[in-house]
């Protein structure tokens, strides 16, 4: 438990240093440092054996969700740095907000791994809404009228989604607490598991319903996505990459948690049909929106909502390899999202535009980031050899073995997104490089500030998955697979 | 087996030498040089394999998917294909490493890295032993081919064109994953073995056929699933183009092969019929459309289409006489489908890299500012003339082997059970042998407006000849089109394995022995054909005639202005020729009018009017009317109305919430009666 | 429990129910938060009841957060916010009223619908506390939906969480109810500084489409 | 000893089809000359025209290249062979197991490939003209004919000429509509792949009608004289063929002796004055078509043949 307890602290700590430290040097290499504690301690785990604690709860489903989020953590801690750089250089922000930027960033990194290790549903719900609150806070950061605008809409939809899901919360307490009389006992995770087959139904039912709206909500699942792209394009770029790359992850790894309960009592209804229909909507809904963006980070914060929904619409499918891909899906995307939008910030600050069409021939101005853009987009599209690649695989021909019916939609709506991303990347990615928005200097001459790495690291994780998974992630992914049901 | 699989990882290192020398001048000679030892390699080790016989080499990786690891595994069929992919790719290196010199200056894309990689995807689709290795080989072979259609990123088509292909390409793979899902074992076992261990339902077969044909038809470019394929390929540069249409279609029949005659095991007889239709459309409206073409490589491509059609109809008359169990028919069958494979994989290969020299040369692809290249370009003229006489299927060149075979096939309707099939056949006989003539006149067309008569403009007048290297890549094509002329039955007794695992046959069985230099195949009609003989004896009738002409006749020869209706003069007469369009007119009329809407315009200047007169045609092609454009129009509606999502209210976003929670509780309320 | 206990929990439950559908029904702002005011007072009797009959001491904080937060504090800060904004005049609904009682009370059928099938082994209170604090939430985002004013959507969002605090109470030995309160009243807290700062007065109903789709660099 | 026989009927074949194919052009201008009322040349009159052209000098166009001197040589090879693969007087060839019907089909095509070609070499119009519109009547004889081929070979199981007309003298096949229809058939495209009338006039250089005369406008001298024999080698070759498929009677057989082979000859000869006045006949009672009515014409003749194949099975149950 103690590297739990670690992993959880250090960003709180961090948090709280960090809103002293003056210097937005000091302030990013010091963020850099506390996610890099995190990540060690996350990486301990691994060393250890599951357990779990009245607080805490470590097993192989949320184990390599911790060093997932850890890790995602460091590297966007890295990409803020340069990308802050920049930012101040060209006035954007100031020190103050700078500061309040990263003390906000380790409280959100806090939340996120609380949620993930907490053993206790309330605990996990009030971690979820600090997520929101954090997250509300740092889309707002630049103050611009878009963005309180985003701002206030995220934080006004996923706080009735908060409400709701806190309505579900209590609901489970009031379906176990018969069975498990009062206490603490009937809102942790391990005794529930335990005694479920004895929960009456009905509740569980109608708990589930309000946690999938709830939580469905900050996944970003359609008709409950709304908050979500406009989020992800008026907040700072790091912001949008670990929102996309990880606080939706968290958000349906809640929803999952439930599922399992449900899966293991026998007599509630199977929430397979309503999280399939749910996926399907956002699949299809965000291929079709993809075509009309012209803003470059809101185009992909749409693709995020296509991938929540086809990996929703895995562990509605349920079965051991659906689930399976379900879960490598969730890898893979936080993986490869997080890298591109890595990349588009660094595009969007040297041609100085979020406007897709403005944007053109990176792989020309600038190889490096446009081939790892291009890199990314092609991970994300689902082609090989990356990582998508395989889950999509496993998806898409177990369900058509299963359900022919369902897949054809599925394959649909992969396909319709599928030519958005084609046709977008192209633009940005070749023809002739256009000049800077502005000062209409040539894009060539801008050179990229801060480091690639991140994006590459990324890159190459996702690479190495598409062809290579090590032998005991791919043990816990089946037995998470057996537990969802 | 290791052999081909480190080749293979050399083919990977030659991509990665080509990212890190990419500055260095040597660089193209040290990737092209190993690109094309690495296939050199795998082509060798493919033909021993295949003369030698043996068991299937076979091996299993520790990676892809992890519960069955990645099996590779090359059987008689796969070695058939890696010959004919891997001389593919030892032409096309050896002419991409002239053709990469002469456009040094050009601002091409990173062809460097991708062409080994194209070579790369391409041979380890062939060498796969389960879905999941096939797929991402099958799928990353579109990536690496569509980045390197991209590499002319800066040319005002490509874009359009890339993009296109690479979406109908995932669209094909999508339809193969769905073919998978059908085939595979439900505890998720993708090996080819444990796929044909348990055979599919009558159900499941059917939509497996339907899904491949969609599938690798799309590849393969099936009409009307060719749209991408003449926008695609030509957009590359030409050695590129070469592989794609000359070689990368051919990945795309083995996949055909592998699962129809392979994997679903015994067929049903309508398979060959509905693929046989498929084919005839293909070859008849293919040669159409590049008899309409004034680009060159675009016209090449087409002419690809038609020769897909012509093997996917070989193809469909296999599995229909071993759905009738007349093995030794089907045999003749699949090998002139092979057969025609390799023939089209070297003249097509031929033809484009003669074109990427006219586009050295002239810097242009327009039949129209082309002409009297033959005196210029001597050496290229020849062997673009073998490669167009071979693809019209003249004899004694292989483009003909190939087709008589096929022909010997037709001819054997009768053994047929089922009347349907028999009457069918004779109908796709008459569109083969339609397509072959007007194949001829396809190729009469391209080669007498590029090469032939006077330029047309002043780059085609000033070309000169190209380099050696590429020279040297068009000639080693060429020589192999005469001799697989000449010599077919070799190469046929080589392909034998391949015939026997997939029809449990050969196209000889119980004949008498034959001289090698024979192609006599067993079959109820016993007829041989002999290309060897063929050619000695037009050899020494042309001897004869020549002598005796010149004994007799005189040889006084002199040289003047040709009559062009009193528009002499070098300048002039230039323009009084016929145009590839006006050329094209009469067959335009004969067929085009109806199918493609076909008409032209004749814009006759007044007399005394200066002015030239201009005949200028348009023209509609039913498949994108018929299928991409339905497509994309409903798409954009879609979007159009899912836009509106974006601009909603808060108030209407908590509304769809509401809806949301209310609909699901309702539900399980309803669930819960 | 005792009968009694039952009843004045079951009597309470319904009373918070029944200012719902006051809610609903109110057209005037300061009317509204009159009635609401009424709803978090119900809601403290009930928590403190609660706390009483089931010796549950911690419930009494909840009550006490109840009373000085939802009756005290945020209704007088709205009613300066109403005064500031000159809004005080009467607010038009989205829907009308009779539409929107209509929904309410088929949304309360679906609520009773849904609370049958759980089974006895449930408390009869149990039922009774679900089927009414489900009511009450559901009527509460009926009623911000069904709003054009910041501030009677605030409202609704804290009737809604008034049916959680509700449900919460009502089950026996809830941990963690103080936190959640807590944490849910920062939130509430939230939106009321949002308005304050932004001077929010339409912003459920974005104000001029063009600007905002500019704003997105959305528009072309 | 069969072999050597059959080589020197080899021989004898590419010779006699060599010798007479003038005198039956010569045959046929004859009789149409007779036909409309006038004396017309002698029927030797096509060799002095070879002749004297072989010594007359050869005029080529400035940009003619190296093609356009070879294509005649080519060309009549390719039809000389052709030529001598139909059995005209003996099913004894050496060279019959070589090339069956498709190939010969193909061998016309290439040395029609070859011509067309030369006629866009010089870079003229009429050249182009006259290429495209051969080209044009190609893409439907040609298939009409592989047609013809394909209900033949149904019914005799071959497409080896010899073995068709072994087949057929065997007299087991009967009257039958799809033979008359392959019949029609053959002689539509054989009129059509001759230049005869109504697809196009042998006889005329009015610019807009011609084909055929179009493409070989630059030749002259030697090559003209190749070109102008080729073309008669190929009636030569379409009645031979006619012939050996439908008449094949008194031709000599495996086995039978010289006198059989001698007989052959005779019958042959006498089967050409048939077929050359009837197709003198056929062009002085009919007039000559529009060239884009050529397609429509050709069309039924394809249509036909595939007709003629369906009924096979219709007809008998092969």
């Amino acid at each position: 438990m103690s590297a739990v307890a670690v992993i959880v602290a250090t960003p709180l700590i961090g948090a709280a240093v960090l809103a002293l430290v003056p210097g937005h040097r000091l302030g990013s290499r010091l963020n850099i440092g506390f996610s890099a504690v995190t990540l060690l301690a996350s990486l301990v785990l691994f060393g250890l054996e599951p357990s779990s604690g009245a607080l805490f709860v470590v097993d192989a489903f949320n184990i390599y969700l911790i060093a997932l989020t850890a890790f995602v953590g460091l590297t966007t801690s890295v990409f803020s740095a340069g990308y802050i750089a920049h930012e101040i250089a060209a006035r954007k922000l100031d020190e103050r907000k700078l500061r309040f930027y990263h003390a906000m960033y380790q409280a959100f990194m806090f939340t996120m791994l609380l949620a993930l290790s907490a053993n206790n549903l309330g605990v996990m719900w009030v971690a979820v809404e600090g997520a929101t609150l954090t997250t509300v806070l740092m889309v707002s950061l630049y103050r611009t009228a878009a963005s309180i605008e985003a701002a206030w809409k995220y934080f006004i939809l996923c706080g009735v989604g908060i409400a709701l899901a806190l309505f579900g919360t209590i609901l489970m307490y009031m379906a176990a607490q018969p069975v498990m009389g009062p206490g603490m006992a009937a809102m942790t995770w391990t005794e529930l598991m335990g005694h479920v087959t004895k929960i009456s139904p009905a509740i569980l039912n109608l708990a589930f319903v309000f946690l999938l709206i709830g939580y469905g909500t900050k996944v970003g699942l359609a008709p409950l996505h709304a908050w979500l792209p406009d989020a992800h394009a008026e907040g700072p770029t790091p912001i949008s990459a670990v929102l996309s790359g990880l606080l939706l992850n968290v958000a349906l790894y809640a929803v999952l948690r439930f599922k399992m309960l449900l899966a293991a009592n026998g007599e509630a209804i199977a929430p397979g049909p309503l999280m399939i229909a749910m996926g399907l909507a956002s699949l299809l809904l965000a291929g079709l929106m993809l075509y009309r963006r012209r803003d470059v980070k809101r185009f992909f914060a749409y693709s995020s909502i296509e991938h929540m929904g086809i990996i929703t619409f895995a562990f509605g499918m349920g079965g051991p390899l659906a689930n399976f891909a379900g879960l490598l899906h969730m890898a893979m995307h936080s993986l490869t999202k997080s890298a591109i939008f890595y990349a588009v910030g660094h595009a969007v600050q040297v041609t100085g535009t979020q406007r897709i069409d403005r944007i053109s021939g990176l792989t020309v101005s600038h190889p490096a980031l446009g081939w790892g853009l291009l890199a990314g987009v092609v991970a994300i599209a689902g082609l090989p050899p990356f990582g998508v690649f395989m889950s999509e695989f496993l998806l898409v021909t177990s369900t058509f073995a299963r359900q022919p019916l369902l897949a054809l939609p599925l394959v649909v709506g992969i396909l319709v997104a599928f030519g958005a991303l084609v046709l977008r990347v192209q633009q940005l990615c070749f023809g002739a490089p256009g000049r800077v928005e502005g000062s209409g200097a040539p894009v060539a001459s801008v050179p990229v500030q801060g480091t690639l790495v991140p994006l590459y690291a990324h890159l190459a994780l996702v690479l190495v998955a598409g062809v290579w998974l090590p032998g005991p992630l791919v043990a816990w992914f089946q037995t998470v697979a057996a537990l969802l049901g | 087996m290791g052999l081909v699989v480190s080749a293979i990882a050399f083919l990977f290192a030659m991509a990665a030498a080509g990212i890190a020398a990419k500055r260095l001048p040597q660089a193209s000679t040290v990737v092209y040089g190993g690109t094309a030892a690495a296939c050199a390699l795998i082509a060798l080790w493919a033909a021993v394999r295949l003369a030698g016989g043996g068991p299937d080499a076979s091996l299993v990786l520790p990676v892809g998917l992890p519960w069955i690891e990645a099996h590779l595994r090359a059987d008689s069929l796969s070695a058939v294909f890696l010959i004919v992919v891997n001389l593919g790719g030892i032409t096309a290196s050896l002419f991409g490493w002239g053709y990469e010199r002469a456009h040094h200056d050009s601002h091409g894309g990173p062809v460097l890295p991708l062409y080994p990689l194209f070579l790369a995807g391409m041979n380890m689709v062939l060498i796969a032993a389960d879905a999941f290795t096939f797929l991402l080989s099958w799928e990353f072979m579109s990536l690496a081919s569509w980045l390197l259609v991209l590499s002319t990123h800066r040319e005002s088509e490509t874009p359009r064109a890339a993009r296109l292909y690479i979406v109908m390409a995932s669209f094909g793979t999508a339809c193969l994953l769905l073919a998978f899902g059908v085939l595979a074992t439900a505890h998720g076992d993708y090996s080819f073995a444990a796929i044909r261990a348990h055979a599919p339902g009558a159900g499941a077969a059917a939509l497996v056929v339907v899904l491949i044909l969609l599938g690798a038809g799309s590849k393969a470019g099936l009409v009307p699933l060719h749209v991408w394929l003449p926008l695609a390929h030509p957009a590359a540069p030409s050695h590129v183009s070469a592989l794609m249409s000359g070689v990368m279609t051919k990945v795309a029949v083995y996949a055909m092969i592998r699962v129809l005659f392979d994997l679903l095991g015994e067929p049903e007889w309508w398979w060959g019929g509905v693929t046989m239709g498929f084919g005839a459309l293909t070859a008849v409206m293919g040669v159409l459309y590049a008899l309409m073409q004034d680009d060159v490589k675009r016209l090449l491509a087409y002419s690809t289409v038609e020769n897909i059609g012509a093997i996917v109809i070989a193809l469909g008359l296999a599995l229909v006489f071993k759905a009738a169990h007349t093995p030794v028919i089907a045999a003749l069958a699949l090998a002139a489908a092979l057969l025609h494979v390799v023939n089209h994989s070297l003249f097509k290969s031929l033809l484009f890299f003669a074109a990427g020299a006219v586009l050295t040369a002239t810097g242009s692809r327009d039949l129209n500012r082309l002409g009297g290249l033959i005196h210029r370009m001597p050496t290229t003229a020849v062997l673009a003339l073998v490669g167009a006489a071979a693809i019209s299927a003249l004899p004694p060149l292989n483009g003909f082997v190939g087709e008589w075979l096929l022909f010997q096939a037709i001819l054997n309707a009768p053994a047929l059970p089922d009347w349907s099939l028999k009457i069918e056949i004779a109908v796709v006989g008459a569109a083969l042998a339609l397509a072959t003539a007007l194949a001829g006149a396809c190729f009469v067309r391209l080669y007498g407006i590029a090469f032939l008569g006077r330029p047309r403009s002043r780059a085609a007048g000033e070309a000169v000849e190209v380099g050696r290297a590429m020279r040297l890549g068009m000639a080693v094509p060429a020589v192999l089109c005469v001799v697989l002329g000449v010599l077919p039955t070799p190469l046929i007794r080589l392909f034998e394995p391949a015939l026997r695992l997939l029809v449990e046959a050969g196209p000889f069985d119980g004949r008498a022995y034959q001289p090698w230099f024979w192609l006599a195949p067993t079959s109820a009609i016993g007829n041989s054909y002999n290309g060897l003989i063929m050619l000695v004896v037009i050899a020494l009738l042309s001897v004869v005639l020549v002598l005796g002409i010149h004994r007799k006749a005189s040889d006084r020869v002199r040289w003047s202005i040709p009559w062009g209706c009193g528009f002499d003069g070098p300048d002039s007469a230039a323009v009084t020729q016929y145009t590839a369009s006006s050329f094209g007119q009469p067959i335009r009329r004969a067929f085009g009018s109806t199918v493609f809407r076909a008409r032209d315009h004749v814009d006759m200047p007044a007399p005394g009017d200066t002015r030239p007169a201009r005949l200028s045609v348009t023209w509609t092609d039913p498949a994108w009317v018929a299928v991409v454009e339905p497509v994309s129009r409903g798409v954009a509606w879609l979007a159009d109305r899912a836009n509106r999502l974006q601009y909603m209210t808060i108030r209407r976003y908590l509304t769809l919430m509401f809806l949301a929670l209310v609909v699901l509780l309702v539900m399980v309320a309803v669930s819960q009666r | 429990m005792s009968d009694l206990g039952y009843d004045a929990a079951h009597m309470l439950g319904a009373v918070v129910l029944l200012m719902s559908f006051a809610l609903l029904y109110q057209r005037r702002l300061f009317s509204l938060l009159n009635v609401f005011t009424m709803q978090a007072l119900a809601l403290t009797a009930t928590a403190a009841w609660q706390a009483y009959s089931h010796g549950e001491p911690h419930l009494y904080i909840t009550a006490l957060l109840t009373l000085v937060l939802k009756a005290i504090l945020i209704p007088v800060a709205l009613h300066r916010i109403v005064v500031k904004m000159k809004i005080h005049r009467t607010i038009e609904p989205a829907l009308g009223i009779g539409l929107t009682m209509v929904a309410g009370v088929s949304l309360v059928t679906l609520s009773i619908l849904l609370v049958l099938p759980v089974t006895a082994d449930a408390t009869a209170l149990t039922r009774e506390n679900l089927a009414l604090s489900l009511s009450v939430v559901l009527l509460g985002l009926l009623m911000m939906i069904s709003r054009r004013n910041a501030v009677s959507q605030v409202v609704g969002f804290m009737s809604i969480e008034n049916g959680l605090i509700l449900a919460a109470v009502g089950v026996a030995g809830m941990p963690l109810v103080v936190e959640m309160s807590v944490a849910f009243s920062v939130m509430v807290a939230f939106i009321i500084f949002g308005i304050f700062l932004f001077h929010i007065r339409e912003r459920f109903d974005t104000l001029d489409m063009q600007k905002i789709e500019s704003f997105r660099g959305e528009s072309d | 000893m069969t072999m050597l026989l059959a080589t020197v009927y080899q021989i004898l074949q590419m010779l006699l089809v060599l010798a007479l194919a003038p005198l039956l052009t010569g045959w046929v201008r004859l009789v149409k000359a007779r036909l409309v009322g006038r004396r017309g040349p002698s029927v030797l009159q096509p060799y002095r025209d070879l002749l004297r052209l072989l010594r007359k000098e050869v005029v080529l166009a400035r940009n003619a290249s190296w093609l356009f001197r070879t294509v005649p040589y080519i060309m009549f090879t390719a039809i000389w062979l052709a030529a001598g693969l139909v059995p005209v007087f003996t099913t004894q060839l050496a060279l019959a197991p070589t090339a069956d019907l498709i190939a010969l089909i193909a061998l016309l095509g290439s040395a029609r490939f070859f011509l067309a070609l030369a006629g866009m070499d010089t870079g003229t119009s009429f050249g182009g003209i006259g290429s495209s519109r051969e080209m044009m009547i190609a893409a439907l004889a040609e298939p009409a004919m592989l047609m013809v081929v394909f209900s033949v070979a149904i019914l005799v199981r071959t497409t080896s000429l010899a073995e068709i007309a072994d087949f057929m003298m065997s007299g087991t096949v009967g009257l039958r509509i799809s033979l008359a229809l392959a019949l029609i058939a053959l002689v539509m495209v054989a009129i059509a792949e001759n230049a005869r009338i109504p697809i196009d006039n042998p006889a005329t250089h009015l610019e807009l009608t011609m084909v055929h005369e179009a493409m070989v406008l630059e030749y002259s001298g030697r090559h003209l004289a190749l070109v102008e024999a080729a073309s008669m080698l190929k009636l030569l070759l379409y009645m031979a063929l006619i012939a050996c498929v439908f008449t094949p009677w008194g031709m000599a057989t495996a086995g039978s002796g010289v006198a059989a082979a001698l007989g052959g000859a005779v019958a042959f000869v006498v089967k050409l004055a048939l077929g050359g006045t009837l197709l003198a006949l056929f062009e002085t009672s009919i007039a000559k078509m529009r060239v884009f009515r050529v397609g429509e014409f050709l069309g039924g003749a394809l249509l036909l043949s595939l007709l003629g194949a369906i009924f096979l099975y219709v007809s008998r149950g092969v």
